[in-house]
């Protein structure tokens, strides 16, 4: 039997029906302004991290609210949490809050794994 | 507007595929390559669009363009009567135009298939030819097909091709004089010119990988363009 | 004899009492490392121990602090503190002089009419009688106002006092009836005997005449030791503990002992210390202007002494240490928020490896705009100008974007990943070899200050705009505009910087005064402390801020915090310009050609650019 | 599901298909692969209908794996069409027919590109003319060989032997369709049906007897993707393309699946066996595979030509469970005799696919 | 001086209110609807954007304007129009024929037959609707149940289906549906609390007053949520449920959604109505088969022949206001003509 050389591609698409929609009730309830984000991308152009590396917050809210959480954590240790973005966001998300409970309930997620 | 976004409107590719892109997504949505490779045809299309020429080489040399099918399931959809996989046929005339397709993992495959399918088309007049082609590089073909390349022309004869035969039928010998003419055409249209490119390009990244590499198929480097797989094209 | 049986709860609720302080004390003092306890004992034994006793004296029993804030409140509580301490000093000391015996009992002196109803006459007894009563009667007349403050504490000008635990309010009610108790058994002792002076006696002969004194006298002395004892035994679990805790956290704090970012035995003691009289609810502006009224230091160490870890509580402050420059006791409640914070949201720290390393042409001169001056371009602006108007060596640090000086991250309590960012900047910082560091962001300021330990000088762009007029590197034209100095707590309150801005807005405009000037100063709601707030709340801040500052008089408002300016922006009508802004619109330019070399300068930065 | 309503769509998508005098061309993959379909195909034509239907021998390759896979210019693939063009023309014929759908596909993308650049067929002209001296027409009809079974379907009904009916049962089987992308995705109104609910397949199930299974993946790709498959490093792809028909049409346990492209029928007949061996997952009856056929070798098989005549003991999947639901009489032994009643020996069975006799 | 007559065709809300305002200046008015109710596509819808308000209450304010004051014939299409020195003649197909010194046409819009975007299948797929179908599902009262009795669970609205879709001919945005979907989805949420709701959109259209608020209540208060991606592929599974097929381009990645009921937003497309009767009065269409106005700012509500007016949805998509403000300018415009108010042949020049 010859060696194959490869394993069968997993699926890179988002599949809401199988996604785990808990996390984002749960940050939801720690900071509701999120659910009002239109996705302007203001916050991601004003991003002082944004300036050095690929750091999308208005790109890690939609994966949020997709319940796409898996290599998040990544993306949001990469937030000096200066606050620019707060500032500017024009439906008024407290953009802070939201980053930190995420960065919360991932820590926990991972310890508890 | 840059020297890399002209030389792709002068494809044809281009001009059918591309007319507007308002990036609602339908291609990426039912695209093959989308859902099992990193790979975001809409933008792809978008960068085009924007005609970034920074961004457009950083395509040329990446292995996002070697992530597509063809299936062009995407121009079905378009709501703006784009084709992306027609872009991609673009970008990656181009790239291997440029010697840029050596730079990428997926862009290095392009030496392995012009020496299979592109010696099979000048040698044969088939774009396949598979007698001796076994399941040591092809496992997926399975016991079935060791049986039939251990009793190829056998096997042939039983279901009536006329294998290596004179005149008509499944897998004759084509004429030398069509071979030839097949030949004229690849020389007159730009084929060959193709062809020393990729064989070029890749003798000199062999060379700045130090592998072997020679005019056979089981040297060092195309053994290694067939098989290597860094595993960073997909979602894990 | 000494002794009668009814001192009983009096004399266990006092020794319990004792037990329990001393446990205490001598716990804290074993709790402290080695550091501390070597500074405890080099300033115990040293002179400065007098200036500590001195301060002993003006706030525990003068409360010197309160009074200047509110001498009403101050009277309330000197009158009990410095009253009752009069009662057990000059009780103790007219026991001496008339009973020959060395020692007596703790309840003797307390209780000295009940046990010498008549007794010979000793050296000044009329005195001391006399002086016994006027402690009784200041202490009364600060019950007294207790209990009006109780059920109108508007009229000692708090809007909103702190809401008590039982355990307060049975304390509370305790201290209440122990003067009144002693008046009363006094003046049934007078009544009988006529022992008393100017009041237990006139009180004590009302009473007897209304009352059948004989019958009453001996269950009042009862009722009076038993207050006492209720008193003593509830004081420890009760507000009351920062009675003896204050003076210790007096000798603490001049020892140079502190609480920096953990909940260590002097954030114990400061936690103890509180009286929760509630004078930091109504500076807190988040109950003036949103009615917030759960966390501020009064709930919030209440939380804390009963390991209560509320968490919403903790986040909940805008860290503009409003609170702390009010409090009576001197407690930095903001340093034990910023504690918990780190205790809780001090995982595991971030990498921040994306960082490239930014190495800065060499300059004496290095600006480091800020993450919140490049939100506010018209700063940025008016800083390269004056700079290169000034003529001296500088660079512009961040000019291509900045790395956050770590302070918000601080804030939040992801200490060790402010680290990371801290080490970055120190590093490009060196790299400079600039002698002056300055920063338009308050913020920034702060961090530089106290984070990094970077071996130059460290200016807000105020003080160094001061410096730049004062050398004569730039000169001002005053206008006759009239202009309000807003302090940004960061600089102000919690920097102290108060005085630079002012000076150079006085070589460019009119500065009229508000009635929050430095220490007293307003936060703008901005403030990077708070994460939880919403939008909405730091809009209510902004505004009632302006509005405190009578804005309307002035033409400008002026500030030194991009932050403030954005925030402000928001919901000021009149104009709300960094003082950096103030001074480049009165700079007086040099000539044309000079000017033109300046300015070409900052084109080639690319300072216009992002502006 | 509303068959009705799809009636009314594939109304829209009738193209016109000749009904004689076809110029015929192979599809490399398919001689390769299924080298009994296109003679079975002929065969039909022939005999069944008596059509008359060319093949050049001088045709070769149209270069459209090439050209697919990017190492043949479009303008070199363009001119070798263009000779194929003028092959038909040199012959008198005016109706082009591809066995490969590829091809199809490539052919109308040909001739639309050259109807939007006039210049460019100009050009291509002149590159033939210089290349070879030959000259030629662009085809007046283009059909698919399945486009043209699908227009006799009735009259080979008519004449069939068997029907796609389980006989044990007389319920019809159900049968999955699959188009290759190339058919019409690119040219809805090249194919029959269109892009959405293609009728050619569809067309020949029905009047074959069979009941149609419309799944959600239907048409997604087989995962050919040419350059693909052709690099090991790349068929992860492929074969998750394929897994991901497999799992949608698992729980409709068709019975058969038919297909009109060359490719295909192969990776989902070879895709199975590799899933089972990667993944041990099976979708068929009791471990085996869902048998997986060429339009050919359908039509050949319901005429009631003998299925090792056709070819099927060259798939990897096991059909005698079909044939026998089919009740079509074969000699199992005879499946792996050359010619001249020659035993060839068996091949190896796989690890976990199971395979019949 | 005997009354000046116009004929209006077409009793749709742009029709009535053009008519009612007509007649209200004192002219002889005709109202023809070829149908036999007036409304027109209003009629059929439930509650409207952006305040809730009752079709019908419109409908019927509407009505108050024309009921005895304008003589309305019902059934009645013209079929020739004979034109004699600024008098026509208008030969209906009920055989009678009507006079006019002008002619006001309000002939509206047809919804785009959703049938035509194949891969969304509708009229295949049980569970697929169109907005249309969604509001006659409101008016029957009828609690909303998926085509096998269930409660659903999952609903999704789809945006822009033929509108700017060059491959079914129509590139223009249709204006309505994005806030119609909206408000849609705001009523499935009350009517269903539990049910999620997600909208599927290119862009987000909320140009209009109140709008843009509906759309902030629809997130915060609904939590209706929003994917920004076209629907490439609706398929049916074995129950009967829908699975969709988009892109999330917010992310960029293909994304995967199985619900129980689909509802597709149809854009409005020009009337057949519109086109015959364009060609019997031989008025100009446009590129996009509505009628082409003398100019977009000024003259729109006059068409390339004199003494011929368009008003509303015939000229291309509009809100209810809009119409409504349309006809009433259409209306004084033909009025100020029929006075022999020289501006229109001025503009019209």
């Amino acid at each position: 039997m010859p060696e194959w050389g490869y394993k069968i591609n997993i699926n890179n698409q988002i599949d809401l029906d199988f996604n785990d929609k808990k996390y984002l009730q749960k940050l939801i309830e720690s900071e509701p302004s999120v659910k009002s984000c239109f996705a302007c991308g203001t916050c991601s152009g004003v991003c002082s991290a944004g300036n050095f590396t690929q750091l999308s917050l208005r790109k890690i809210i939609a994966l949020v609210s997709r319940s796409e959480i898996q290599d998040l954590s990544k993306e949001l240790s990469k937030c000096m949490l200066c606050g620019k973005c707060t500032l500017v966001c024009p439906r008024g998300v407290n953009t802070r809050n939201f980053i930190l409970s995420a960065r919360k309930l991932l820590n926990d997620i991972e310890i508890a794994k | 507007m840059g020297k890399l976004y002209d030389k792709l409107t002068q494809d044809v590719h281009l001009q059918e595929g591309l007319k507007a892109c308002i990036n609602c997504g339908t291609c990426t949505a039912i695209c093959p390559a989308a859902e099992f490779y990193n790979y975001d045809p809409r933008e792809i299309t978008n960068t085009i669009q924007l005609r970034d020429d920074e961004k457009i080489e950083e395509l040329l040399k990446s292995d996002t363009i070697w992530y597509c099918g063809e299936c062009m399931s995407c121009k079905t959809r378009c709501p703006r009567e784009n084709t992306p996989g027609q872009i991609i046929m673009a970008l990656r005339a181009l790239s291997q135009e440029l010697g840029y397709f050596t730079e990428s993992e997926k862009g290095r495959q392009q030496l392995y298939i012009k020496r299979t399918i592109g010696g099979w088309i000048l040698n044969t007049g088939y774009c396949l030819y598979l007698e001796g082609v076994g399941t040591d590089g092809h496992p997926e073909q399975g016991p079935i097909w060791d049986w039939r390349q251990k009793h190829w022309s056998d096997v042939m004869a039983r279901v009536g091709a006329n294998y290596k035969g004179k005149g008509t039928g499944v897998l004759r010998k084509i004429p030398d004089e069509a071979l030839k003419e097949i030949r004229d055409i690849f020389e007159a249209t730009g084929a060959n010119e193709r062809f020393e490119k990729i064989e070029k390009h890749s003798a000199k990244k062999a060379k700045e990988l130090g592998m072997k590499l020679d005019d056979k198929n089981n040297n060092e480097y195309i053994k290694h363009i067939f098989s290597v797989n860094n595993n960073h094209h997909n979602k894990k | 004899m000494k002794f009668d049986i009814f001192v009983i709860p009096f004399l266990l609720g006092l020794n319990f009492l004792l037990i329990y302080i001393i446990v205490r004390f001598t716990k804290w003092i074993l709790s402290l490392n080695t550091e501390e306890k070597c500074k405890l004992r080099k300033y115990i034994f040293s002179f400065s121990l007098f200036k500590s006793l001195k301060e002993i004296n003006q706030e525990v029993l003068l409360h010197r602090k309160i009074f200047k804030t509110n001498p009403l409140l101050g009277y309330m509580h000197m009158s009990l503190a410095l009253g009752w301490f009069l009662l057990i000093l000059v009780g103790n000391l007219q026991v001496k002089f008339f009973s020959p015996d060395p020692f007596n009992p703790p309840h003797y002196p307390i209780f000295l009419k009940f046990f010498e109803p008549n007794p010979p006459s000793y050296p000044f007894d009329k005195a001391f009688n006399f002086i016994m009563d006027l402690a009784l009667l200041i202490v009364l007349s600060g019950a007294f106002l207790a209990w009006i403050k109780r059920f109108n504490s508007s009229l000692f000008g708090m809007k909103h006092p702190t809401v008590h635990s039982r355990g307060d309010k049975l304390a509370l009610t305790a201290l209440w009836f122990i003067f009144p108790l002693r008046l009363f058994a006094e003046g049934l002792s007078a009544a009988i005997y006529n022992n008393g002076s100017f009041l237990t006696n006139t009180m004590g002969h009302f009473f007897g005449s209304i009352l059948p004194a004989e019958k009453l006298i001996y269950p009042a002395w009862w009722a009076y030791s038993l207050v006492l004892g209720t008193f003593f035994l509830a004081l420890p679990f009760s507000r009351y503990m920062h009675i003896p805790v204050e003076p210790l956290l007096i000798i603490f704090r001049n020892a140079g002992i502190t609480a920096k970012r953990k909940i260590s035995t002097f954030a114990q003691i400061e936690i103890n210390a509180c009286s929760r009289c509630g004078i930091c609810i109504d500076k807190c502006q988040l109950s003036s202007a949103n009615n917030v009224r759960n966390i501020q230091p009064s709930y919030f160490l209440r939380n804390l002494r009963h390991h209560i870890n509320d968490f919403d509580v903790i986040q909940n402050c805008l860290m503009c240490g409003r609170c702390n420059a009010a409090c009576p006791v001197g407690i930095d409640s903001t340093e034990i928020r910023l504690a918990k914070r780190i205790e809780h949201n001090g995982y595991n720290p971030f990498k921040y490896d994306y960082l490239p390393s930014i190495n800065p042409y060499r300059t004496d001169v290095l600006y480091f705009a800020g993450c919140m001056t490049h939100l506010t371009p018209s700063v940025k602006k008016s800083m390269t100008e004056i700079l290169d108007m000034s003529g001296i060596s500088w660079e512009f640090l961040d000019k291509d974007g900045t790395i956050c000086c770590g302070r918000p991250l601080l804030l939040a309590g992801q200490l060790e990943s402010a680290r990371v960012l801290i080490d970055k900047n120190t590093a490009s910082i060196k790299a400079s070899g600039s002698k002056t560091l300055v920063t338009s962001c308050p913020i920034c300021y702060k961090a530089f200050k106290e984070e990094y330990n970077l071996d130059i000088e460290i200016m807000h762009h105020s003080q160094f705009l001061l410096r730049l007029i004062e050398e004569k590197k730039i000169s001002l034209k005053k206008s006759n505009r009239t202009v309000v100095y807003h302090d940004p707590c960061e600089l102000g309150r919690n920097s102290g910087i108060f005085t630079e801005p002012r000076q150079v807005i006085n070589y460019s405009a009119h500065l009229l005064k508000t009635d929050y000037e430095n220490e007293k100063g307003l936060c703008c709601g901005g403030s990077l402390g708070n994460i939880p707030i919403t939008n909405f709340q730091r809009k209510k801040i902004a505004s009632e801020a302006i509005e405190k500052m009578g804005i309307s008089k002035a033409e400008a408002l002026i500030t030194g915090c991009p932050l403030c300016k954005k925030t402000f922006a928001e919901v000021s009508d009149k104009p709300v310009m960094d003082i950096s802004q103030l001074v480049a619109c009165n700079l007086i330019k040099p000539k044309i050609e000079e000017t033109k070399k300046a300015t070409k300068k900052v084109m080639e930065d690319g300072a216009y650019s992002r502006s | 599901m509303n068959s009705e309503a799809k009636k009314t769509i594939w109304k829209n998508y009738q193209k016109e298909i000749a009904d004689d005098n076809y110029f015929y061309l192979r599809s490399c993959v398919r001689q390769n692969f299924f080298p009994g379909a296109e003679p079975t195909f002929l065969r039909i034509m022939k005999e069944e209908l008596q059509k008359d239907i060319y093949e050049d021998p001088g045709h070769t390759t149209c270069t459209g794996i090439g050209y697919h896979t990017d190492i043949v210019p479009f303008e070199t693939t363009m001119t070798i069409v263009a000779r194929q063009f003028a092959l038909m023309t040199s012959h008198g014929y005016k109706n082009l027919v591809p066995s490969c759908i590829t091809s199809f596909g490539l052919y109308s993308e040909v001739i639309d590109t050259w109807n939007h650049h006039p210049e460019i067929l100009k050009r291509i002209r002149q590159n033939l003319k210089k290349a070879t001296g030959r000259e030629f027409e662009i085809p007046k009809n283009l059909a698919h060989s399945s486009d043209i079974i699908y227009k006799f379907r009735k009259e080979i009904a008519a004449k069939a032997k068997y029907k796609l009916i389980n006989s044990n049962t007389g319920e019809p089987l159900k049968v999955v369709e699959h188009i290759g992308c190339h058919y019409s995705k690119m040219f809805p109104s090249k194919g029959v049906g269109g892009a959405e609910y293609p009728y050619v397949l569809v067309g020949m199930i029905e009047s074959w007897g069979g009941e149609l299974i419309d799944y959600p993946e239907r048409r997604h790709c087989c995962g050919f993707g040419f350059r693909q498959y052709l690099v090991q490093a790349n068929r992860g792809f492929t074969f998750a393309c394929t897994k991901k028909k497999f799992e949608s049409m698992e729980p409709y346990k068709p019975d058969m699946i038919i297909t009109n492209c060359p490719g295909c029928p192969m990776f989902l007949d070879k895709g199975q066996y590799a899933i089972s061996e990667l993944e041990g997952k099976t979708y068929g009856q009791d471990g085996m595979g869902i048998p997986v056929f060429t339009f050919e070798e359908v039509a050949g098989l319901i005429m009631g030509y003998d299925p090792w005549d056709i070819g099927l003991q060259v798939h990897q999947i096991s059909v005698e469970p079909l044939l026998n639901k089919m009740g079509i009489n074969y000699d199992p032994e005879k499946k792996y005799l050359g010619i001249n009643g020659k035993y060839l020996g068996k091949p190896v069975s796989p690890n976990v696919l199971k395979t019949c006799c | 001086m005997p009354k000046k007559k116009i004929a209006v065709i077409g009793g749709g809300i742009a029709g009535m209110e053009a008519a009612g305002q007509l007649a209200a200046m004192g002219l002889e008015v005709s109202l023809l609807e070829k149908g036999n109710i007036l409304g027109g596509h209003v009629a059929n819808w439930h509650h409207l954007f952006p305040d809730g308000k009752l079709a019908k209450e419109i409908i019927a304010q509407l009505k108050s304007g024309v009921q005895d004051k304008v003589d309305i014939h019902f059934g009645a299409e013209v079929y020739k129009l004979q034109k004699s020195n600024n008098y026509f003649t208008l030969n209906l197909t009920d055989g009678q024929n009507i006079e006019a010194d002008a002619i006001l046409v309000a002939t509206g819009f047809d919804l785009f037959d959703a049938s035509k975007k194949e891969e969304y299948g509708y009229s295949i797929y049980d569970n697929v609707l169109t907005s249309a179908d969604l509001e006659e599902k409101f008016n029957s009262g009828k609690v909303l149940k998926t085509s096998n009795g269930a409660i659903p669970h999952k609903i999704a609205f789809i945006h822009c289906v033929g509108s700017r879709d060059e491959k079914v001919g129509n590139t223009y945005c249709s204006k309505v549906c994005c806030i119609t979907a909206v408000k849609q989805a705001i009523e499935v949420k009350k009517i269903i609390p539990e049910v999620e709701v997600y909208c599927f959109y290119m862009d987000l259209r909320f140009f209009d007053r109140y709008f843009e608020d509906t759309y902030f209540e629809a997130q915060t208060k609904y939590g209706i949520q929003f994917i920004r991606g076209r629907l490439s592929e609706a398929s049916e599974d074995m129950n009967g449920a829908i699975i969709l097929k988009a892109e999330d381009t917010l992310i960029g990645k293909p994304l995967k959604l199985t619900v129980d009921m689909v509802v597709l937003m149809v854009g409005k497309v020009s009337s057949t109505g519109t086109q015959e009767l364009s060609k019997r009065l031989s008025i100009q269409l446009d590129e996009d088969r509505f009628i082409k106005t003398l100019d977009s700012h000024t003259l729109f509500n006059f068409s390339n022949k004199e003494g011929i007016f368009v008003a509303g949805t015939c000229t291309g998509p509009k809100t209810i206001t809009e119409t409504i403000a349309d006809a009433r300018s259409a209306a004084m415009q033909a009025a100020s003509y029929l006075r022999n108010n020289s501006f229109s042949e001025n503009n019209s020049k």
